[in-house]
């Protein structure tokens, strides 16, 4: 008989490595038009970000914080919200940690203070989903809008605290001081010297961690059944239970927890203090990682593992060669997006012809 | 003659599901067809390719003799068909106008048209007694009226042949009547008719010929005339259907529910239901009888925990029920199942399933708590063995508890919920509509389910347009009419008249 | 000891090195060493905190010998780069940053405000000048500071309107609000405004000249843009001290520390040239060049916001 | 407190507006149709990038005008094929342009014209404000001078379209065939199919109108208000523009009034920036920066709470249970 739905193996790989191969084709051909070597850029593109240990390591730094903000992302969808306020809520995550680390960090030492400073980005991050989460659930304002809003509110306050109250005396940049180093996450290089001079760190496996944990919560208990049933159909969710205001606060209040988090990498990870705008559109890249990922674990690690490689590749690409500057990688980004994300199934006829012309 | 339409071998499949396998038969013109068959049988689909809705997979159709291509619903409305879905195709925030008008508008501009439009359906409506305003809003208009809504757009665009896709299953004894009054008149003007309908007692009213449809295929075809209720049933369901169903002598034990004084205000300020006072005894089936809108869908959420009631008492075994001092019901239908109240909800697309989720993760939903350890932990395994128990005694079809919910036809999704509340060994069952769609072999095995369950010792409140059913099923009939009990009886003093006049809201003094 | 042929790097911010300010200015600098010398340059850029580390660390691994950092927001990671790798030397612009290898240039971007605010208090018709800055940063506040001050020196009364036109940094990008920004001012009776915000600043020049009103330009020489309207510009030499450290490495003397390069030692300056030379009258150049001397000997102290993060008018 | 002028306010919400209106009222098509249409953002930037390329290369703006519009009609069709036949996220669709957008329109200005992701200033090649007969002789006049130079007149020609624009709409979406097919896509796909109307011809339709209007934001913001393109200059407008849409219930004229109040909010914080307030004082800009997203919350959150969305939104249509 011929089949008339794709094998699971068909859909799980090949199709995605179709679309990835037609958003790389789109990407080659402007690399092409802006005058140098695809197949060279992709092989130096592919060293840097992959094959290079160094590299390697740089592009799980990145995607420890994209693993953070796509799940942060993903939990909403799960229960139907779209939470675009990853970014804003990121910020103040930042905010959280850098609170808890100028009050503490010269008193304890770092096994209590990294803790204390995740608990306090987490607080932090929930915090600003609070309010969209809330009224969501109990005004029925839409969490898109509220969050879209946030995120610009997010900026504006950062911007106030950081520059009224957080700037050194003396100093020029907009930032906070520098933490002691008790605060620094510890570095994966301590283990594995292969890894580099890089900023890799524990963040990393927390984030493993929080994608297993997620996991089991969404896909094996009862809660996350809830939560699932309740972004497919309140009716049906308040029918069986669920108190549906609640699981929405709950939801949102992860959702920014997760996305308050994503800051401990960026700043106790790397740069060691609080500076403006310092999720620089993680919270937005969560979205396309989420969205690409389909909400599950594995995926999601995926899709953040080839955003990260595609910053840091794309990084090392620009600076060989100055024809192709970074931001080419934030168009290749929207392609792979629009190609796996959006119209994940363009191949599929196609491959089910095939298959089924080879059974004959 | 030449028939209005002919099917020629039509063949359509869904995936690994055959819908249809070379169905071949012919509707003669001017005469009203009916099309009978289990849940499931094909017959929706059959009507979806008719009307250009989906594209058989193999076959033809002839309209007036000649083979005709039919793309897409445009297509068919050209060639005069005309459909009117299982599920209302009304756009709800327009009016009855703007909704006939859709598809039809004549021009780009509306303005002028509208007022023309407008006039004809008034005229439309006085000429078949319609009763439709034609600038009310869709959303406004009770079911039965959004039936009439279709009918109005099919008799506007003057369709020569006519779908009507289970057209009564929502609707009251009077509204199947005048439903039928303006097909009877159809049929004088020459119009062809296809019917499909669970209920055989209207094949049997008003039918000129039947097909019978089986897994698919044509499993036989009859004048009506020749035929009687139980030959069609037994064709259909390929066994014989017994008409009284065996239950135990009336013995109720102590009251279950005792309802006292339940008020209902909506947010406008608008009296739902009034000074309702009701009891239920273990082992009695009390079914609530009325118009559909008269409060009783109501009721049935505020005893399953799903809304609160602005005063009065519940009490199940002598225990109130918790909701004094709640801001909503929030959560609370969990607290409900857990004291040992079952409910089938009326709308189970709506309510009881999740459209998106297997067989088996629906055959747990509302009790998700139960099968998790004390890790909130699901344990599939034994999730599996209650699905495959539950798939095993209510017969559901296919049998493959991986199966999305929303694949399976109406009949099969009601019995995975039914089977899951009685499962769930309830001390108080709430029923909705419980064969609303559902063909009647899946009727009686329903319908053997909750005897059973009565006979167990189980308190039951069915809520049911069907009078049929109700005389089936009850002990005792409570009939609602404007949020207001109006009367009881109990089963021995059944009398149509009587409840009639009760749903209508007269009060016997 | 002199290094015949220096192997160098330099490091541009967000803006990139076609900014029409600040990073070309630097990238001019280093070009025209690069013409005089043949000595080249290995360029890349830094669009946010972590990356800038990245960079530097990449630039400083390639043994070169000295990595200029172009913007303020390089200064945590220069500091940090610099101890890992104390060979290498490094020039930060616009921050200070501790370290034995590395110099800190700073501007005192105060004294060339005060005096474009001269030039500005004598050039308005009236006595309301504005200011548009980009972001709201204590930097963008010291040229506000020093212009304001510059204005009040020649009119104590006169009126001034200040606008930021955003909190993040998409603020240097939104050419359509600093012209808004403009418009409002010049409905305010404004007649002469200091842009002193990125590309957002394109927008407010732009439409001083639509409104026949005069515009100061920042950072390079902003004048060619609008021959006729632009009343002058606060030129920040940040191509020459990028030019001078490149040759300072290449002489040999070169040394660390940190070095404020105002008025006095051509750090910063107004322009006078063939674009606004019929706007500046004999007084306004003289009263200009006076309030410079005056700075110069010390004169006049220009009060400068950072110190104490607040200004005194 | 007398800084504060309103006149200038006025004006400035006039100029302010246009950019989201057309926005809103592309994404009103779009999303009155069923299709999510958050790719806005990616539209107005290619539109501006285009406009202004255009019109500089051949310094005549309504080229540019045209490139615009060509370039958001395509990307509009794009989200299309993504959104009505792939049958894709529309999410995923309208984000991935926006993204894509922002990285491609730096690229293609910085490869043509080498000036860091900006073009040229387009100088002659913008549009200029249209000056109305008469309004040097009314100038003097108080009031009315005003009004008639400033408020009337004194704009550019594509401000003038914005708020043509605003009845136009109104009058396709509820008195015209095409409005009352758009509709009933955006509410019940199915129901608009059974009644013979074809759910994808329309959509697509109404995502080429979406184009077509959105690329009038990009060129405003291009060749009228700025006089050249710099990257990322859209700066978060079409999720503004979003957020009138769902402030005004999908409906255009509430749309509008939502995006004018953005307008205005934008004029009035320029206005009270550095100017001392009674009670509260003198007001750091960044806080005032949030005014208009915290009564936008409050607004929403107060006394619309419930905004109902086409009830088909951000579905595809697929021909099943
Ligand atoms: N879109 C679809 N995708 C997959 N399977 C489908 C689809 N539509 C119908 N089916 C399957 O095709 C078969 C026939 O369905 P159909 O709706 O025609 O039955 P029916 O006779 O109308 O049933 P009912 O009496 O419940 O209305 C069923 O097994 C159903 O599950
Ligand atoms: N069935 C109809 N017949 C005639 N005119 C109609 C009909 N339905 C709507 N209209 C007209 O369409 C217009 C819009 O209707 P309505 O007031 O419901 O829109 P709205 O949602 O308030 O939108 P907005 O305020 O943005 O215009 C009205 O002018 C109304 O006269
Ligand atoms: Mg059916
Ligand atoms: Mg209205």
């Amino acid at each position: 008989m011929k089949t008339t739905e794709l094998p699971r193996w068909a859909s799980a790989f090949v199709l995605p490595v179709l679309n990835l191969l037609s958003a790389l084709l789109v990407a080659a051909l402007v690399i092409h038009l802006l005058g140098e070597d695809p197949l060279e850029s992709l092989k130096i593109l592919v060293d840097s970000a992959i094959i290079n240990p160094e590299g390697l390591s740089y592009t799980l730094f990145y995607a420890s914080t994209f693993i953070f903000t796509g799940l942060s992302v993903s939990i909403a969808m799960k229960a139907g919200l779209f939470n675009i306020g990853s970014e804003g809520q990121m910020y103040l995550g930042g905010l959280g940690l850098t609170i808890a680390l100028l009050t503490l960090d010269s008193r304890l030492p770092a096994l209590l203070l990294i803790p204390i400073a995740m608990v306090s980005s987490a607080a932090f991050g929930a915090l600003w989903a609070f309010l969209p989460g809330y009224l969501q659930a109990r005004r029925g304002s839409h969490v898109v809008v509220t969050t879209i809003m946030f995120n610009f509110i997010a900026a504006s306050l950062m911007n106030f605290i950081i520059v009224k109250y957080l700037i050194p005396a003396g100093e020029q940049n907009p930032a906070s001081r520098v933490f002691s180093s008790a605060a620094e996450m510890p570095r994966l290089n301590a283990w594995l010297p292969a890894l580099g001079d890089t900023p890799l760190n524990i963040s990393f496996l927390i984030a493993i961690a929080a994608l297993a944990v997620y996991g089991v919560m969404v896909g094996r208990s009862a809660w996350g059944y809830k939560l699932r049933a309740t972004g497919l159909n309140h009716n049906a969710a308040h029918y069986a239970g669920v108190s549906i205001s609640r699981m929405i606060i709950v939801v949102m209040l992860i959702s920014g927890a997760l996305a308050g988090l994503a800051a401990v990498n960026s700043v106790m990870g790397s740069t060691h203090y609080l500076s403006l705008n310092f999720p620089a559109g993680a919270g937005f890249v969560g979205i396309a990682i989420a969205l690409m990922g389909r909400q599950h674990p594995v995926g999601i690690f995926l899709s953040a593992v080839l955003f990260g490689a595609l910053i840091q590749g794309g990084f090392d690409l620009s600076l060989e060669k100055p024809n192709i500057p970074q931001e080419t990688f934030i168009f290749i980004q929207g392609l792979i997006i629009l190609f796996c994300g959006a119209m994940e199934n363009l191949y599929a006829p196609a491959v089910l012809k095939t298959l089924n012309l080879r059974k004959g | 003659m030449q028939p209005a339409v002919e099917f020629r071998n039509i063949s359509k499949a869904f995936g690994p599901v055959q819908a249809n396998v070379d169905v071949s038969f012919t509707i003669a013109k001017g005469s009203i067809h009916g099309v009978i068959g289990e849940n499931g049988a094909g017959k929706s689909t059959l009507m979806s390719i008719l009307y250009g809705y989906y594209r058989a997979s193999g076959g033809h159709i002839l309209i007036d003799g000649q083979q005709r291509d039919i793309r897409s619903s445009h297509e068919a409305i050209a060639l005069g068909i005309g459909m009117v879905h299982q599920h209302f195709m009304l756009v709800e925030n327009f009016t009855v106008l703007d909704n006939v008008m859709l598809g039809t508008e004549g021009g780009f501009r509306l303005g002028a048209k509208r007022a023309a439009v407008e006039a004809r359906l008034r005229e439309i409506c006085q000429r078949y007694a319609l009763e439709i305003d034609p600038l009310a809003v869709v959303s406004d208009l009770s079911v039965g009226a959004q039936q009439r809504v279709e009918i109005l757009k099919q008799i506007y665009r003057s369709a020569n042949i006519l779908i009507l896709d289970e057209p009564t299953a929502v609707l009251t004894a009077q509204e199947t009547a005048s439903l039928f009054e303006i097909l009877r008149t159809f049929k004088a003007q020459g119009k062809t008719i296809i019917l499909i309908t669970h209920k055989l007692g209207e094949i049997m009213e008003i039918t000129d010929q039947v097909t019978v449809m089986r897994g698919g295929r044509v499993a036989g075809a009859t004048a009506t005339a020749a035929s009687s209720k139980e030959a069609l049933a037994g064709m259909m369901v390929g066994r014989p259907i017994e008409s009284e169903l065996a239950r135990a002598p009336f013995a109720p034990g102590a009251p279950v529910l005792e309802v006292r004084g339940l008020q209902l205000d909506d947010k406008d300020k608008v009296r739902r239901l009034a000074e309702i006072d009701l009891t239920i005894h273990a082992g009695e089936i009390v079914a609530l009888a009325g118009v559909s809108g008269n409060g009783q869908s109501e009721l049935l959420e505020i005893l399953s925990g799903m809304r609160l009631p602005s005063s009065g008492t519940v009490a199940l075994n002598g225990v109130a029920l918790p909701f004094a001092r709640r801001r909503d019901a929030d959560g609370l239908p969990a607290q409900f199942r857990e004291l040992g109240i079952g409910h089938v909800p009326e709308d189970r697309l709506r309510d009881g399933v999740i459209k998106d989720f297997s067989v088996m993760q629906n055959s747990v939903f509302g009790y998700q708590d139960k099968v998790a350890n004390r890790w909130g932990l699901f344990d599939f395994k034994r999730i599996a063995q209650r699905c495959g128990a539950l798939i095993k005694n209510f017969d559901v079809r296919p049998a493959d508890p991986d199966m999305r919910i929303g694949l399976l036809s109406g009949g099969n999704q009601q019995k995975v919920v039914i089977g899951r509340e009685v499962m769930a060994k309830p001390a108080l069952l709430l029923v909705g509509q419980p064969t609303r769609g559902v063909d009647i072999g899946t009727i009686e095995s329903i319908h053997k389910e909750l005897l059973k369950l009565r006979d167990a010792g189980v308190a039951i409140l069915l809520v049911s347009v069907e009078l049929e059913e109700v005389r089936a099923l009850a002990d005792r009939i409570v009939v609602m009419s404007g949020g207001r009990i109006t009367g009881g009886l109990k089963i021995e003093e059944f009398d149509t008249t009587r409840i009639g006049l009760l749903m209508g809201g007269m009060h016997k003094k | 000891a002199p290094i015949a042929a220096p192997k160098l790097g330099i490091i541009y911010d967000a803006g990139g090195k076609f900014d029409k300010s600040f990073n070309q200015s630097a990238f001019e600098g280093a070009e025209r060493f690069k013409k005089e010398t043949g000595i080249k340059f290995i360029e890349a850029q830094a669009s946010s905190d972590t990356q800038a580390e990245q960079v530097l660390r990449g630039l400083a691994r390639k043994k070169l010998d000295l990595i200029v950092g172009v913007g303020f927001s390089q200064t945590q990671a220069i500091q940090k780069v610099a101890a890992e790798f104390p060979k290498v030397r490094f020039v930060l612009i616009d921050s200070i940053a501790k370290g034995g290898n590395v110099n800190s240039i700073m501007f005192r971007e105060e004294e060339g405000s005060y005096l474009v605010g001269v030039a500005a208090a004598m050039a308005s018709k009236s006595k309301k000048i504005g200011f548009i800055g980009g972001m709201d940063i204590p930097l963008i506040r010291a040229f506000s500071c020093g212009y304001v001050q510059g204005a009040k020196s020649v009119h104590p009364k006169i009126e001034t309107f200040q606008n930021m036109v955003g909190t993040t940094p998409a603020a240097w990008n939104d050419p359509a609000k600093g012209g808004q920004l403009a418009r409002s001012q010049f409905e305010r009776g404004v007649d002469v405004v200091f842009a002193v915000a990125g590309g957002s600043g394109m927008g407010t020049l732009q439409t001083a000249k639509e409104k026949g009103k005069l515009g100061i330009g920042v950072d390079s020489n902003q004048n060619y843009l609008h021959p006729g309207t632009m009343l002058t510009s606060m030129v920040k030499q940040v191509g020459n001290a990028v030019y001078d450290s490149f040759s300072q490495v290449k002489a040999g003397t070169w040394q660390p520390g940190v070095a404020y390069r105002g008025l006095k030692e051509g750090g910063v300056d107004w322009v006078v040239d063939k674009d606004n030379r019929a706007l500046v009258s004999p007084a306004m150049e003289k009263a200009v060049n006076a309030a410079k001397a005056a700075i110069i000997s010390g004169k006049t102290k220009v009060v400068d916001y950072r110190v104490a993060g607040k200004c005194p008018v | 407190m007398d800084d504060i002028q309103l006149s200038s306010i006025v004006v400035s919400t006039i100029r302010n507006a246009p950019v989201l209106m057309f926005a809103a009222m592309a994404g009103l098509f779009a999303e009155r149709s069923g299709v999510v249409d958050i790719g806005l953002e990616g539209k107005i930037l290619a539109s501006a990038f285009a406009s202004a390329a255009v019109a500089f290369v051949t310094q005549n703006p309504w080229y540019g005008v045209a490139a615009g519009m060509a370039v958001s009609a395509a990307l509009a069709l794009l989200q299309g094929f993504v959104s009505i036949t792939q049958k894709g996220n529309q999410l995923v669709g309208g984000i991935a342009i926006n993204i894509a957008m922002s990285g491609l329109t730096f690229v293609l200005a910085q490869f043509f014209f080498q000036q860091g992701g900006r073009t040229p200033d387009l100088g002659e090649a913008r549009l200029f404000d249209i000056v109305l007969p008469g309004t040097a002789a009314l100038e003097g006049v108080p009031f009315l001078g005003w009004f008639y130079g400033h408020v009337i007149g004194g704009h550019s020609i594509l401000v003038y379209l914005a708020f043509l624009l605003v009845p136009i709409v109104h009058w396709t979406l509820y008195h015209s065939r095409f409005g009352l097919r758009l509709r009933a896509c955006g509410e019940n796909p199915h129901a608009a199919d059974a009644a013979g109307v074809s759910v994808e011809a329309t959509r697509y339709i109404a995502m080429l109108v979406a184009g077509v209007l959105c690329s009038f934001s990009g060129a405003y913001l291009a060749i009228v208000q700025s006089g050249f393109f710099l990257r990322d200059m859209s700066a978060g407008a079409g999720y503004l523009a979003l957020t009138a849409l769902v402030f005004g219930n999908w409906r255009p004229i509430y749309t509008v009034l939502g995006c004018i109040m953005f307008g205005f909010f934008g004029a009035v914080q320029i206005q009270i920036e550095g100017v001392d307030l009674p009670l509260v004082g003198r007001i750091p800009g960044s806080l005032i920066q949030m005014v208009p997203y915290v009564v936008t919350v409050i607004v929403l959150a107060g006394f619309m709470a419930k905004s109902v969305a086409p009830k088909a939104l951000g579905r595809p249509f697929v021909k099943s249970r």
